[in-house]
């Protein structure tokens, strides 16, 4: 089973030379650290900035460099700033290739849910919506299921929707699967430890399983 | 060309109860604190603020909703703000949520005089009920129209007295759709200069838009999430 | 009877302290030269400038500092560069305060026709009709009548048309004249030594004169 | 991010006969002069062009016309070219003329994602024939599509290794706008650098937007107007 600095791990292989790439709040943040260092990725924030880097040291903050997740950033070279319409016509526009985030439910036709709980506090959905309404490759961070027990890869999701038909790929502390095009859950890796019947209890949705799957290396 | 004027306070002097704001920042950053603040002071109620998040409970806008000031917020995000989480719950408050792009590109619709936009964010969710869906090369989109507010408030780094503005890193964010965006727009800014010390290159917003400038003081800048780095990389 | 230049002048006198102005080709760029001295005007430029200022001296032209007409120019102190998207979207944002352009035909209703005369080559309409269809205050600089002696201030255009009901003021070699919310060129002054039967004359659309026409001042 | 090309020929190597390109400029101003050339030696033919002016008879697009490699025009303003108006009259080129505003507006629509804008410019003109109208507040708006070109080729003064552009003066015009809106957007600038030698707060184009980018050589920069002052005002 994968701790999230594990899922950021083995979401981090996903990412290709040239690369912009959108990261949301949790475990989607994580991944920035595990970028492989022989490869040119930009990671751009959607309140307006290519080129986000790491923390900046103690005593260095700027309270005008800051991410999306509003915590102080620094700015690699080759940094862009824009106003927060250009930097979602860039998302828009599918300029961005690669958009990773997390979700509370995700259905096996590619829907997900990550913004809103009936009956609890409405923080709002900030710039998930547009993220998914417009990214070509979408990969959800999440845990298999949640905190009581239950999977949160559904046949179709319960809580009011993000967006629909937009999930590509799903990564949990359990497996990596895919979306199929035509629905399903197709299952691509095992975690480390995990066998495929720990995987199949967990999933709700229609768990679509071909050959011997392999356990991920990460 | 007088657009400058003394202070805060007589920028937002004719801003009445029952209007509609749009003020710029994202989370505590680019927030307009000398408009807010005489805004408190002044004590204008009944306002629609147009703004992505709706501060902390003792900054930005939050000082605003801790007087009762806001009768309705129009956001993408209004986390961190106990306040305002009560004021929602007793109803005091109207809440609508909205996308962030969608927030943003219907200030520059404002501002670029367009009606409408089209965007496929909230496609298939709550957020496109009652609105025009309309296909374009086989995907969805919404229908969202343009803003219309009485005053936008922006917080610029630097601004010269025909009201072009410079902003600086990521405090630029929703400070440059929404300044092109008010039926009039106030600009307070970091340090103000004369005609012809800002290159015409580096302009982020043209004077054109902003109506009123003045020179803030006392800015805080408080940081929302202090992260730093323990180690190098 | 006025020259271009005394157009130009009468013109002028219409600008308000802390206006911005867009000046199409022609007359209109005239005006610029007799802007009152104790008023502060900012001339946009379409192809994305704010803060036009006079040609440059001799050897001190730049390739890439030119007017909506394609002219070397000058940027006065607080200039403001922009791209054509955001130039237009100010024009139909209603930002810019006037416009003056130059006509073939107006009509009563203040329909104006300006880019394109059937049999001829067509050389496009450039920025005009974005100019007339969104600005609220429309000046008309042109000739009273035709080269063939025929009126341009019509009931109806004959040519094939660049905007609607926009044109709200007229100022030829011969008078001005406001174009009334209803229809109809209301004569508001009389060049010098024009009679108002000259006016009369040549106006071939309604022409309303209440009272005394004054001779205008330049 | 390895976006740098050798020169123009390696940045047009796979443009093709039929496609549509946005070609960068106003006028004579801020044109992509090493492209153009390297498209008259390529010799590519059946190009739609988009593009507000189309040049003068030996420079700019001009230089494509006379070779016959363009089929069709889309642009504003068309005039000060003979050759262009000998094909035109006799049919061998096709021109669509739009409004300045639309024309830089739907490229804009393309950069950012919007299928369509809503525009008042050429309501109630021939512009408007079997488009759709609808009226917004009580003002009429005609509904334009966003351009959908195969490559947009736009000049810059700087450049960096990562895309990130910036412009001199009025030579940004329609170059910014098509930055964002070309499938593939090749970039030539009058001097390349590395990242971080161009200050983030003053990049005009973001480097996301642009595929291939390299640094021209001898530039002409030809003047169309020349007009001088002959006395101080």
């Amino acid at each position: 089973m994968l701790d999230k600095e594990g899922i950021a791990k083995r979401i981090a292989k996903e990412i290709k030379d040239g690369y912009y790439v959108n990261l949301g709040i949790g475990i989607p943040t994580l991944v920035a650290n595990y970028i492989p260092a022989n490869i040119d990725v930009v990671l751009q924030s959607e309140n307006g900035l290519l080129g986000m880097g790491p923390f900046p040291f103690e005593g260095e903050e700027d309270a005008d460099v800051i991410n999306a997740g509003k915590q102080t950033i620094t700015m690699l070279p080759g940094s862009a700033i824009f106003d927060s319409a250009m930097s979602f016509g860039m998302i828009r526009a599918k300029k961005v290739n690669l958009t990773i985030l997390g979700a509370m439910e995700v259905s096996e036709n590619g829907d997900i849910a990550n913004w809103k709980i009936p009956g609890k506090m409405v923080k709002g959905m900030g710039g998930a919506m547009d993220l998914v309404a417009s990214a070509e490759n979408i990969i959800v961070a999440m845990q298999h299921v949640n905190k009581a027990g239950e999977s949160k890869l559904l046949p179709k999701c319960t809580l009011p929707l993000t967006g629909v038909n937009c999930v590509k790929k799903i990564v949990t502390e359990l497996a990596v699967l895919d979306v199929l095009p035509d629905g399903g859950f197709k299952l691509l890796e095992r975690a480390p430890g995990i066998s495929v019947d720990e995987i199949k209890n967990a999933t709700a949705g229609k768990l679509i399983i071909e050959g011997d799957i392999p356990e991920m290396i990460i | 060309m007088n657009k400058v004027v003394s202070d805060a306070d007589e920028a937002i002097r004719d801003i009445e109860d029952g209007m509609t704001l749009m003020l710029g920042g994202f989370g505590l950053c680019g927030l307009p604190e000398n408009c807010i603040a005489a805004l408190v002071k002044k004590g204008t109620k009944e306002l629609t603020c147009i703004s992505n998040n709706a501060g902390v409970d003792d900054f930005g806008i939050g000082l605003m909703l801790k007087q009762r000031q806001v009768k309705k917020m129009i956001s993408s995000y209004v986390g961190e703000n106990a306040e305002f989480e009560r004021q929602l719950l007793s109803g005091e408050l109207d809440v609508e949520l909205i996308p962030q792009g969608t927030l943003a590109t219907r200030c520059m619709a404002a501002g670029y005089g367009m009606p409408a936009i089209f965007t496929p964010a909230g496609i298939g969710t709550e957020v496109a009920i009652g609105k025009e869906v309309r296909n374009f090369n086989g995907k969805d989109y919404l229908m969202e129209l343009a803003f219309d507010a009485d005053f936008a408030i922006v917080k610029a780094w630097k601004g010269d007295t025909m009201g072009n503005l410079v902003y600086k890193a990521t405090a630029r964010n929703f400070n440059a759709v929404m300044a092109m965006a008010g039926k009039i727009t106030i600009a307070e800014v970091e340090e103000l200069v004369e005609p012809g010390e800002l290159d015409p290159d580096h302009i982020h917003t043209p004077g054109i838009y902003i109506h009123r400038i003045f020179q803030g003081v006392n800015y805080e800048k408080r940081i929302e999430q202090r992260t730093v780095r323990k180690n190098v990389r």
